[in-house]
């Protein structure tokens, strides 16, 4: 195998761990909602340059336009006007891949090295190994990955990986025309986001605060909310995310489990006919019925 | 009864044995996992300015080749430029999806002419276009041209052909037309300054 | 701008009226966030819609389209009688005690002077009362009752809080907190910015909406400050270079006023444009006229314009009448236009009543089209389905298509809205046979003069002796032309004071236009650009970001005009005796010997303050105009007027006066006036805008433009939409007397009803950009439904506030 | 092997051939899925051509187990109702499973063991059906916890099932002259007679 030019955490399907010996810094990307235009320059610039082009679509009588994420289209803006102590707020949120500490996707992904976390925190999608399952929508907090319709792969924001390779910032981030997206290291944008909450604060907005979600192991985009104790007014944003019981259960300790009673059952077998011998007919029945032909 | 078992067996044998040296290592190793690479690379970069509003962001333009005679340069990316003091490498929806402006597919390629009561487009070459336009504008500067007013003030002007400039045409470009339009007497003159 | 787009972030207010920055500029927006969030700037926003930028501002007031100079007039109001002013600026630096003319006078919402049959002013008594030398009586103790403090105080008097909120919508408390904020840059040391852009413009008073806003300016003492100013955001990439270079009608390069058929001679014409100084010891700048525009004549026609024959004068053809967009759609559809050149412009879709602009196109005999793409107007006569339902046979315009080269396919300079001149460099060629700009235009007039020189014909001398010594005629290079912009000496030109010391060499590109002659030794083809390419090369291709003052001024990074100046009126960041208002922002200093510190100053560099020369030297007084004297066509104090297309029965501010209802002075031809709907037919008030995912009507060829907004929308409040029955997502048909436009309806809670005069007011948004081209929906071109008439001063459209009706599809 | 011609039918040749299209199906899809249920399995991918393929076929065979199990199912349905009788064999299970099957009850063609066993795997194919479906996202789109919930059940089903099947194979595999009625259709009286008792009498009158 080729030396990555990032090292390599965890890889899906993988029960044996990666080479660990190198410590990378740790990325983070640090959307703060409270300077977010919802220009879409984002959404632009990453279709750019990953070359990726969503279809023209229809107005469906709101901005967000393209209308979800998809193979073609990584991240998308999300807008919601809500009305917050008799105050009207337009509410932008940049929804995309949040690059968990401990992905779903990568999780629940059944193929081995489809989906990598990069020790700097990227988790990215390796389309020449998946296989197309989807087990990756299932495994996702955030209802993030999409498969393609036309080559059944799975398709989600690579966190420019390509970019931050070659230490440059995601074209989201470098486009962002209001310093929305800020990008650097996970210490540095936390410390960036305490200024901005403080501001926030200062400006009326006591509930500001970042959004980091312990249940997923804290994440690599990060927000910084002006109601930090409501994030679901943010487009549904999911107040307390987390991998569903049900895929810890099915990818946690059914996995070996079910692999164990298996082998039990097998093996149990083969020791039953060792030990307790063929059930074969007896002598007696074979006469019984030799004699019943002869009568 | 021995054969039936073995007859059984040989039903699962390929699968088994299959299996099994797959999972001795036999399997092609599926678990490369390499970051797409960096596609600018060896790309040409040119300094640029954004051709949309006027904040006129700066603009590095990234195209294929390196400018050797044979190479047609194709532009594959545009990003901001960090340099520039106003944008410093951001870029709005706008700025950020021009590669697709330049690349459009209603870009126009060659001269066209409607002729009159047509109803098509009809592919005309640089020089005809040239002499049928000046053409028209002999003529009609010729036959509407006001040398004087009513009062007998030297006015010098020709009314009845306009001219709307483009706001998104260089500096010189600019000036090389008022230079022209002014030179022929041309005061019907206006640009997209404000709408 | 006055300012420029990183000097945003020294403000402490910013003050979001007229425009929609986030929307329009995002990232010129970007300096309003960095404000925010390192100097703690508050954030505010006056419009009729909760827009992208309310959504990141720290207040939001709504307030009626139309209404704008009833809110401002209310703040001027508010900042005079709380005293929030600030004085020692005002004073200094204002003709606030300059007495007026006794027979000026305003009475029932209309100026002395008005003749209602022309539509128009005498503007004769707008001026000031003048002494036997010539200059303008002052009143420093504000107390003459005809000093324009005063006057202005009366006029401003009617606009109290409870008629801002009658005529505006905007509730009298919100209106209060907006004046708080501003009232609190009226401290030395506070600014306020304002940013504006075509919500200002695009009204029949838009002139008169950008006056309110530098009087309160003017009255708070943040014009010349960094982080004050007025911006203009301003449109299209090089709108700024193109406006200098006036590619308009009524100017000359640079702004020089155009001859009209009143300029019988060359010295009547300069002498209507050399000012004299209104107020002793003051530069008044524009007295150099002469040397600006002979400068000219010479880059023109070189040895052509000599003195014997007045500078070549005759060769400039005379404007005999209007000819802004509207007068010549107009022309054209009376059938007195021929031909008829559409260079990167749309008019289809940008200029009003599109009906009219069709049917003025398909009267000409040529239409050329100069353009990257293939535009709407390009097939005016192409049905494209209930888009443009047109019959072809019917229209015997002939239509020529040329191809030219997109920005990334050429080499040049532009000119941001901070007047900033950035050199950019070709990265690849024009699809196909598309040509340059340059090229084409060459190539069109290389015909011609061959032309004319073989058949001769009307008046060729203009354009046998127009300059023309480019390396490769048909392809003049973008160097060569800037430098001939740029101009320089045709003879050595020395210094006035000192004959012998010679300033520029003869065949020397000139540094500065303080170096232009009027005697025919100096050529220069714009006198603002002077010293874009200088001695030292080009200037505008400079690329130092450094920022030593950490104002943002980057010196070195391209080239402002005028003399690479980044902050105009900079002396007035300082006080009389040349102490910066607030030494924390320093622009500008007075270091003893001359002006210094972190620009080049807007004063002559060695005016000691006691000379007392004032910072608006292109003022013949010297100072900062709150009365603009005779300057307005429509009134030298702003004063509220409806829109063409109002809501209201009558201006709420002169109910008894019909003449008043709207802009007396503004320009209506005959069958535009006749077009206007009535608000009984059409209730709802319309305001046409932009999205920050496209650009007029270029992105709409642009796939991931399309893809981020796709198709056409109209937004209308939740509570019309009950009403109406609409909701979100239904296709809906919005109606004006002009015609009608179908597109989605956008339903939000960003668009609320106004209480305007006791009467509910709906706002419909109607975004431009979508047309019958593109790689966009089909849709229509919204301005089928826009009137066509224009600000008194401008001519600029009315598109920001009319009357329609709604309904379902 | 000696055919003789008095040996008893058990199974006609549709039913045979149906069972073995069950039976490979069920096989494929075990191999299949093993592979995408636990890394250690994921080689078994490459008897289908790779991980795509085997994500491509196995919910086409999964129907065509689906289906030829409800063929099945519909055969012999009437044959697996449960008596007293079976009841009874369940509870002295143990016996049996220790080789002394001398004083189990006299069963039909099935015991209860086997009809216990027929209605465990039809309710698995069941809910490996329903759930497949779920998961199936080439075809079907359905809300993710519904579709969590189905990955878990279809993991968990058969995991279960591939057991059963075990023990099902096992069973044939331990009671000699099991597998043949399978190959051939007939058993001979004799293993008729010891295994299945009521059946042996009602098919030979005795």
């Amino acid at each position: 195998m080729a030396l990555q030019s990032l090292d390599i955490k965890q890889r899906s399907a993988t029960t044996t761990p990666t080479p660990q010996a190198r410590q990378t810094v740790e990325i983070a990307k640090l959307i703060d909602v409270s300077s977010c235009i919802g220009c879409k320059a984002c959404t632009v610039a990453c279709m750019e340059w990953n070359d990726i082009r969503e279809e023209v679509g229809t107005c469906s009588g709101v901005y967000d336009n393209p209308v979800n994420l998809s193979e073609n289209a990584w991240t998308t803006m999300r807008f919601s006007e809500v009305e917050q102590n008799g105050k009207l707020e337009w509410l932008i949120r940049k929804d995309g891949c949040m690059h968990c500490s401990d992905p779903g996707c990568l999780k629940s992904c059944p193929a081995p090295g489809a989906i990598v976390q990069y020790a700097n925190g990227i988790v990215d999608f390796h389309q020449e190994n998946c296989i197309g399952c989807g087990y990756c929508v299932t495994g996702c907090p955030f209802n993030v990955p999409r498969i393609s319709k036309t080559d059944s792969k799975a398709y989600k924001c690579t966190f420019c990986s390509d970019r931050i390779a070659v230490n440059q910032a995601p074209a989201c981030a470098k486009a962002c025309p209001t310093g929305a997206i800020q990008f650097g290291s996970k210490a540095d944008m936390k410390d960036y986001a305490a200024k901005r909450i403080a501001d926030l604060n200062e400006r009326g907005f006591d509930k500001a605060g970042l959004y980091d979600p312990e249940g997923v192991g804290g994440t690599h985009v990060m927000y910084v909310l002006h109601h930090a104790d409501k994030p679901s007014l943010y487009a549904g944003l999911p107040e307390n995310p987390g991998i569903s019981p049900l895929v810890s259960l099915w990818k946690g300790a059914a996995k070996p489990l079910a692999t164990a009673a298996l082998g039990l059952v097998a093996l149990g077998s083969l020791f039953h006919y060792v030990m307790k011998g063929p059930n074969e007919v007896s002598k007696e029945t074979e006469k019984e019925v030799e004699e019943e032909d002869k009568a | 009864m021995n054969v039936t078992r073995r007859q059984f067996f040989r039903v699962c044998a390929a699968g088994l044995g299959g299996s099994s040296i797959a999972m001795m290592g036999f399997s092609p190793t599926a678990a490369l996992a390499e970051v797409r690479t960096f596609k600018l690379a060896r790309a040409t970069e040119t300094r640029n300015t954004c051709p949309y509003c006027s904040v006129s962001c700066g603009l590095l333009i990234y195209s294929t080749g390196d400018k050797s005679k044979n190479s047609q340069a194709e532009i594959i990316h545009i990003e901001g430029d960090p340099d520039n003091p106003v944008n410093r490498g951001s870029l709005c929806p706008k700025g950020a999806g021009l590669r697709d402006m330049v690349q459009s597919p209603n870009r126009l390629k060659w001269p066209e002419v409607r002729e009159a009561g047509s109803t098509e487009w009809k592919k005309i070459s640089w020089n005809e276009a040239i002499d049928r336009i000046t053409k028209h504008m002999k003529a009609d500067r010729d036959a509407n041209f006001m040398t004087q007013n009513k009062d007998g003030v030297t006015v010098n002007r020709w009314p009845t052909t306009g001219f709307l400039a483009s706001s998104a045409a260089c500096n010189e470009a600019g000036y090389l037309s008022v230079k022209v339009l002014r030179s022929l007497g041309m005061t019907t003159l206006d640009t997209q300054a404000r709408i | 701008m006055t300012n420029h787009w990183v000097d945003i972030k020294n403000a402490d207010l910013v003050l979001v009226m007229g425009g929609n920055p986030a929307e329009a500029h995002p990232v010129g927006f970007k300096w309003v966030i960095e404000a925010k969030k390192n100097r703690k700037a508050k954030l505010v926003v006056v419009d009729p819609r909760f827009n992208r930028t309310a959504s990141v501002a720290d207040f939001y007031a709504p307030l009626r389209s139309g209404s704008d100079i009833a809110f401002l007039g209310g703040v001027i109001n508010y900042l005079l009688s709380n005293d929030k002013i600030h004085h020692d600026y005002v004073k200094a630096y204002t003709n606030a005690g300059f007495l007026i003319d006794d027979g000026f006078k305003f009475e029932d919402g209309i100026f002395s002077g008005y003749n209602e049959e022309k539509r128009s002013y005498d503007r004769s008594t707008w001026k000031y009362q003048l002494d036997k030398d010539g200059f303008a009586k002052v009143d420093d103790t504000w107390q003459d009752p005809r000093c324009v403090y005063q006057l202005m105080k009366a006029h401003y008097a009617r606009y109290t809080p409870d008629m801002v909120a009658k005529v505006c919508g905007t509730p009298k408390d919100a209106f209060l907190k907006v004046c708080e904020y501003i009232a609190e840059t009226a401290a030395p040391n506070k600014t306020m910015t304002n940013l504006y852009a075509l919500g200002w413009t695009e009204h029949s008073v838009g002139s008169q909406n950008i006056r309110c806003m530098a009087i309160i300016q003017l009255l708070l003492g943040n014009m010349g400050m960094a982080g004050g100013g007025i911006n203009a955001l301003r449109g299209h990439a090089n709108v700024q270079g193109i406006t200098d270079f006036c590619l308009y009608a009524q100017n000359l390069p640079g702004y020089l006023s155009a001859p009209t058929d009143a300029d019988v001679n060359r010295q009547a014409y300069l002498d209507k444009r050399t000012p004299k100084p209104l107020r002793p010891g003051q530069m008044n700048f524009p007295q150099n006229f002469p040397k600006w525009h002979t400068s000219l004549m010479k880059a023109w026609y070189g040895d052509a314009a000599n003195k014997d024959n007045d500078f070549a004068y005759e060769y400039l053809p005379k404007l005999g009448g209007a000819s802004d967009v509207l007068a010549t759609f107009e022309a054209m559809y009376h059938g007195k236009m021929n031909g008829f050149f559409c260079q990167g412009f749309n008019p289809l879709g940008s200029v009003a009543n599109k009906r009219k602009v069709s049917d003025g196109l398909s009267r000409l005999k040529y239409l050329v089209v100069i353009d990257p793409l293939a535009t709407d107007t390009s097939e005016f006569w192409k049905p494209h389905g209930e888009f443009n339902e047109v019959d072809p046979a019917k229209i015997q315009t002939e239509v020529f298509r040329l191809p030219s080269t997109l920005f990334a396919e050429q080499t040049g300079s532009f000119t941001n809205s901070g007047r900033v001149i950035q050199w950019h460099w070709k990265a690849a060629d024009g699809p196909g046979e598309a040509k340059d700009d340059t090229e084409i235009m060459a190539a069109l007039f290389l015909k011609l003069k061959e032309m004319y020189a073989k058949d001769g014909g009307a008046f060729p001398e203009p354009l046998q002796k127009l300059t023309w010594a480019y390396r490769q005629p048909a392809k003049p290079a973008p160097e060569e032309l800037l430098m001939e912009i740029n101009g320089k000496a045709l003879a050595d030109v020395t210094d006035p004071k000192d004959p012998t010391k010679v300033l520029a060499k003869a065949g020397d590109q000139l540094g500065t236009f303080a170096h232009l002659r009027d005697d025919g030794t100096t050529s220069c083809g714009n006198w603002i650009y002077c010293g874009s390419w200088s001695q030292a090369g080009n200037n505008t291709a400079k690329r130092d970001p450094a920022d030593p003052s950490g104002l943002g001024q980057t010196p070195n990074w391209g080239y402002a005009w005028p003399v690479n100046r980044r902050i105009l009126y900079n002396r007035a960041s300082c006080d009389l005796s040349g102490k910066p208002w607030d030494p924390k922002r320093t622009v500008l200093k007075w270091t003893g010997e001359k002006w210094g510190g972190n620009d080049v100053p807007d004063m002559r560099p060695d005016a000691k303050p006691e000379e007392n020369v004032m910072p608006f030297i292109m003022n013949p007084e010297g100072v900062g105009r709150l009365f603009s004297r005779e300057l307005m066509a429509d009134g030298p104090m702003p004063e509220h007027y409806e829109p063409f297309e109002t809501p209201l029965d009558a201006n709420p501010m002169h109910p008894k006066n019909p003449k008043a209802t709207s802009n007396p002075a503004a320009r209506v031809y005959k069958g535009d006036m006749e077009a206007f709907g009535k608000a009984k037919d059409f209730p709802y008030v319309a305001t046409t805008y932009r999205l920050t995912e496209h650009f007029h009507y270029w992105t709409k060829h642009s796939k991931l433009n399309a893809i981020v907004q796709p198709e056409q929308f109209v937004e209308i409040g939740e509570e019309l939409a009950k009403e109406k029955g609409i909701a979100a997502g239904d296709r809906v048909k919005v109606r004006s007397n002009r015609g009608f436009i179908k597109a989605v309806a956008v339903v939000t809670k960003r668009i609320k009803a106004f209480d305007v005069d006791g009467k509910k007011v709906h706002t419909v948004g109607i975004p431009i950009h979508y047309g019958f081209k593109g790689v966009t929906k089909p849709g229509f071109i919204t301005n089928t439904l826009t009137p066509a008439v224009g600000d008194a001063n401008t001519q600029t459209p009315e598109y920001k506030a009319f009357l329609v009706n709604i309904e379902k599809a | 092997m000696i055919r003789d011609p008095k040996d008893l039918q058990r199974y006609n040749a549709s039913e045979r051939a149906n069972h073995w299209v069950v039976g490979m199906s069920f096989i494929l899809l075990a191999l299949s899925g093993l592979a995408f249920f636990h890394p250690a399995f994921y080689p078994l991918t490459q008897l289908f051509g790779g991980g795509v393929w085997a994500r491509i076929l196995h919910p086409f065979i999964g129907v065509l187990m689906a289906v030829s199990f409800a063929s099945l199912f519909l055969r012999f349905k009437a044959l697996n109702a449960m008596t007293p009788t079976d009841w009874e064999w369940v509870k002295r299970v143990k016996e049996m499973v220790d080789g002394d099957d001398h004083n189990m009850p006299e069963q039909g063609k099935y015991n209860g063991g086997q009809k216990l066993l027929f209605w465990a795997l039809a309710v698995c194919v069941l809910l490996l059906a329903v759930s497949g479906i779920l998961m199936w996202r080439a075809y079907f789109d359905f809300g993710v916890g519904l579709v969590r919930f189905g990955t878990v059940v279809h993991a968990a089903v058969a995991a279960f099932m591939i057991a059963l099947i075990l023990v099902h194979t096992y069973a044939a595999i331990w009671t000699k002259g099991t597998i043949r009625a399978m190959w051939y259709g007939t058993v001979t009286r004799a293993w008729a007679k010891q295994h299945h008792r009521a059946w042996y009498r009602q098919m030979t009158g005795k």
